[in-house]
């Protein structure tokens, strides 16, 4: 559907790229980064309104590099809707089927489509969109976006300005929208729960580079570069070297800390690489409970630090007693209820091997490139 | 409410208020030589008519010109780069700070220009005629007019052109369809002031197209020379004429600017 | 890069470019007037050294007082409600839109007011004095001054101010700690660009003060004067000197604009 | 410490209050709310900036309603820092000891001790503070508004710019300042994780409205008004009727479903309620798996209609099979790999009555609130 191809764009002093990235039809992927990762600059290279610095771009086999936006037939809702505050509503979302002289009758039937699909009845009249409240607005957006039967819809932070029942409630018919009238999707978001419940794939984008490109589980429990798993939240991450590599081809590591991982193509002895374990993975085990062969390996002793209370869950901040080094874990109320932790608590975790990920660092520098802010 | 803030608000306010003081006594001044007769007398004559007439016309003429080619200029300055923009940028406000009279004096010079015998060739002569006025109201009131539609289209969010391009709007539709219509107020009131300025231009007027009465004098050189010829009645009712204007320009651009939609 | 947008570019380039082109050879067109020898000969006559002298000082004086007024004025706009706030700060724009010929007028005739009484029992003499060129020079920049300022202001972040206030400034000690220092360059862009009009101010200066050789002729009324005499030398000379302080004016005030910090 | 009493303020058309609330010295009160809920225009008046319409504030016991802002004595971090630009760094942290001339020494020993907490070594001789990266910013805002040794200090949105791992030191270390200082913070944000983690109290602010003040488990497991349980994203809300008030004094609730919930002092018969369930609390029990006494209340068989999937867990939406009603059910990964349920299976569903709340509904108007909005 649409293939990008070492795609390279600046805007002031800021780089993006080279990105590459296939995009089959009727698919759904989410692009997720931190503001000002160069997710928006991304998508208006794609459409044309920015001249890439290198690269291409292909849209159903065609070559679009030199084409005018209005001829790649990509529709777009950006995050501030850009309704035209001049027109009704029913004339913003016909906009688009009067500039391409549409067929009427096709284009009429088409708009009472859309009105059931988005509920538009009561609002299709109304005169000054700007009167329109926040979810209104992004259905006639929406609208708008659809009407030309667009075979490509980006969307920029669509639901950012939306309060959570409506934002749930446009999400599940997005995804109706993506299913039912196989139109291809191409959604950025900084919101990470949007991205994984509506993208089938995720890409993350950080300082303007395509990071990784996967599935939900690969983005969330397998993380390809430090700075993915960073912005995914892994509170876990250790700086370690190979110090062996087990027949199996699993790995010991060490650095303070010893841990049994899974292998990787390329694992030589003396590697330096990242490793971690979301913290809601790793697994908490009472003092003198006895335990299965499975979690024999990379079982520490530990004490409660510190215990962070959030809504629907607890993180305990422990300490390895061997290395001090210090672990976070993620336990939902009703097991913090069973467990009964208090800061002194002594207890044992474990890092499970299979919950374990890794990335080898080519440059070490990677450590560095937050160390201002860190405090 | 809270005492102390109160004394820092009306050493604000007072400058304030004595400034508007200072204007409204200005305004007011002409009361004492003003008579409603005599103003009815002043306007049945002739050549406060053709002043009146040439004033209207010439400054319609010149601020019309000059916004239609303030509309893509200012349109390029806020929207598209080019080599040499911010040079271009800065000169282009030149007649803002440049005196009319020595822009006056510029266009007379450059009558002897191939300029000149370019207009000339077309027929048309500058020094001492209507086409003269015309000219150098332009010439002061273009840069005003670039830069007030310049800040205009730098308010309208591009995003919304962008949007327009996606659904099927070449470049120039989209300036058509989006950008001219949400620029609709900018522009109304970019006309308007231009005009009043026109309309008050007299500096270059002069220099260019002279005071012949009943020929080339506006307005402004009516009351210039009604004041040399210490002929007050006159004068004042020119005066009134222009704040009449001024006001009604003023109050107008507020209600275009603040306009529902 | 897009062939169909290239045309919309340069039809909106094209304009842009047409009017730079003119004003460069507006520029340019004293040039066939111009010698280096007739320009310093022109240099060292009196009147000429005392029509700068008067432009150079009235100008300086009347700005000076106009940002002064304006600073606080201005301030009161952008931040303080008040009730008829917005009739005030329309009414203050008249000088915008009136010619400074009818201008000229108004302040002539309030000297017959209770206000010229008051000014004159001061010592001061408006009409045909230099207290005069520089009290139409005020009146004329004064509102353009308000105008600048209220925009700089307006892009202040009051929270600046906020967070000054409960960091232990009273309102005066938030306005001259924060507010002043982030408007600074704001500040110097409106003395530059009201010192540049107070400079080119021709109509109200020419009503209230006349044109007296080495009294009160500045550098526009000694054009004007010039060219009524055909003394197209002299005309050049105060015609280059304008254009090099008004070219010295934009780039300056550009380069306060951009500076950094 | 601060009380606020009947506090109400406007700004346009948007009126704020009337507001109650009592902060005692040394807590910590996050005031969540959607954005344009009135949270910052609370502070406004609180601290002076705005005149308020009617009502109260004291601080340490003194009414300061009359007060100019610069003797609250309130230190203050606005959303967007408000950092000034023509200072240093260490100017900007200076300023409030300077215009209100404290103690040279006193100051000295101070900013050593707050360059020391916030680690501003590198950065307190830096000129140009707009260079300065977002962490820095915000570490030298912190220590400007710490400086002056305030007793209270208001948190308009500290974080909102900051990356996740930066955020999440910056709020340890606001937890510990708030411990080891004894400074009274009130923290505004529309972050749930964020106020949950931080506040020792939450004060949840929609409409301009304070609907619900109170610890952790109240605000999430028993929201005071539909607007609090939307808010904070409880996906399963039943519109209801007292049927039956039992002896025990619990209720048996009908309309389509028939649900038993803990009793509430009022109840009566044919009153009308919202009542729900956080979607993590609803239990999946396999068909044909027995179950304990305390499971047998609210049990009810079910169809699998929808997945929807996240990051770390899992959404089940399932149809109850005798109302037709749809619950959301979230199950974390690791027990969504165990089930391994696909759309059209088969379940049953507890909605344990411990895990229920309830609200008394004064007036039914509070279901069309947000009826324009509604897809």
């Amino acid at each position: 559907m649409i293939r990008v191809e070492q795609l390279a764009a600046r805007r002031g002093s800021f780089t993006l790229g080279p990105v590459d990235i296939d995009l089959e039809g009727d698919s759904y992927l989410t692009l997720l980064g931190p503001s000002g990762a160069g997710k928006t600059l991304f998508l208006e290279t794609c459409m044309g309104l920015i001249s890439p610095a290198s690269g291409c771009v292909w849209i159903d086999g065609k070559d679009v590099t030199r084409t005018v936006p209005e001829q790649r037939h990509i529709s777009y809702l950006p995050q501030d809707l850009s309704l035209f505050p001049h027109l009704s509503a029913r004339d913003n979302i016909l906009f688009g089927a009067k500039r391409r002289q549409l067929d009427k009758e096709q284009v009429a039937a088409r708009l009472a489509g859309l009105v059931d699909l988005l509920d538009l009845h009561n609002i299709l009249d109304r005169n000054d969109v700007s009167t329109l409240s926040g979810g209104e607005k992004q259905r006639v957006a929406l609208a708008r976006a659809l009407l030309p039967n667009p075979r490509l819809l980006f969307l920029d932070e669509p639901f950012s300005a939306l309060d959570a029942t409506i934002k749930r409630q446009l999400q599940v018919k997005l995804r109706e929208i993506n299913l039912q009238m196989g139109v291809t999707i191409l959604h950025v978001t900084h919101d990470q729960e949007e991205a994984f419940m509506l993208g089938e794939q995720i890409a993350v984008m950080i300082h303007g580079q395509l990071q990784q490109v996967g599935s939900r589980d690969d983005i969330y429990y397998r993380p390809a570069t430090i700075d993915v798993a960073r912005f995914l939240r892994n509170q876990n991450i250790f700086d370690l070297t190979v110090e062996e590599v087990l027949p199996d081809g699993s790995l010991w590591l060490g650095n303070g800390i010893h841990l049994k991982a899974p292998g990787y193509a390329g694992a030589k002895k003396g590697l330096r690489l990242a490793a971690g374990i979301r913290s809601e993975e790793v697994m908490v085990i009472r003092p003198n409970k006895p335990i299965g062969p499975e979690l024999q390996d990379n079982l520490f002793h530990a004490t409660v630090d510190d215990i962070l209370v959030f809504g629907g869950t607890h993180t305990l901040c422990v300490r390895l007693q061997d290395s001090g080094i210090t672990v976070d874990v993620e336990l939902p109320n009703c097991a913090m209820r069973d467990l009964g932790y208090a800061v002194g608590d002594a207890l044992r975790v474990c890092l499970r091997k299979r919950s374990l990920w890794t990335i080898p660092l080519e440059s070490p520098d990677v450590w560095k490139e937050d160390h201002d802010d860190q405090l | 409410m809270l005492q102390r803030d109160t004394v820092f608000k009306i050493s604000m306010l007072l400058p304030l208020a004595a400034l508007a003081g200072y204007f409204l006594l200005l305004v007011g001044s002409q009361a004492a030589f003003f008579s409603l007769t005599g103003f009815f007398e002043q306007l049945s004559q002739a050549d406060i008519h053709s002043a009146i007439t040439l004033s209207l016309v010439a400054a319609t003429v010149s601020s019309a010109v000059a916004v239609a080619v303030a509309i893509p200029s200012a349109y390029a300055l806020a929207r598209l780069d080019f080599p040499g923009k911010r040079l271009v940028d800065t000169f282009i406000d030149l007649p803002m700070v440049l005196t009319p009279i020595a822009l006056g004096t510029l266009i007379l010079m450059s009558w002897n220009t191939a300029f000149g015998s370019l207009l000339a060739s077309f027929g048309l002569t500058v020094p001492f005629t209507m086409a003269g006025v015309i000219l150098a109201q332009f010439t002061v009131v273009v840069a005003i007019s670039v830069r007030m539609l310049k800040a205009t289209f730098e308010q309208i969010n591009p995003r919304q052109e962008q949007v327009a391009r996606l659904l099927g709007c070449s470049a120039f539709g989209s300036f058509c369809h989006i950008t001219l219509p949400l620029a609709r107020r900018g522009i109304v009131a970019a006309v308007i002031l231009t005009w009043a300025r026109a309309v008050g231009e007299f500096g270059a007027t002069v220099m260019v197209a002279g005071t012949a009465k009943g020929q080339t004098a506006t307005l402004p050189s009516s009351i210039y020379l009604a004041m040399s010829m210490a002929d007050l009645p006159r004068a004042v009712t020119l005066v009134v004429i222009l704040i009449g204007i001024s006001l009604l320009v003023l109050f107008g651009v507020r209600m275009v600017m603040e306009q529902k939609r």
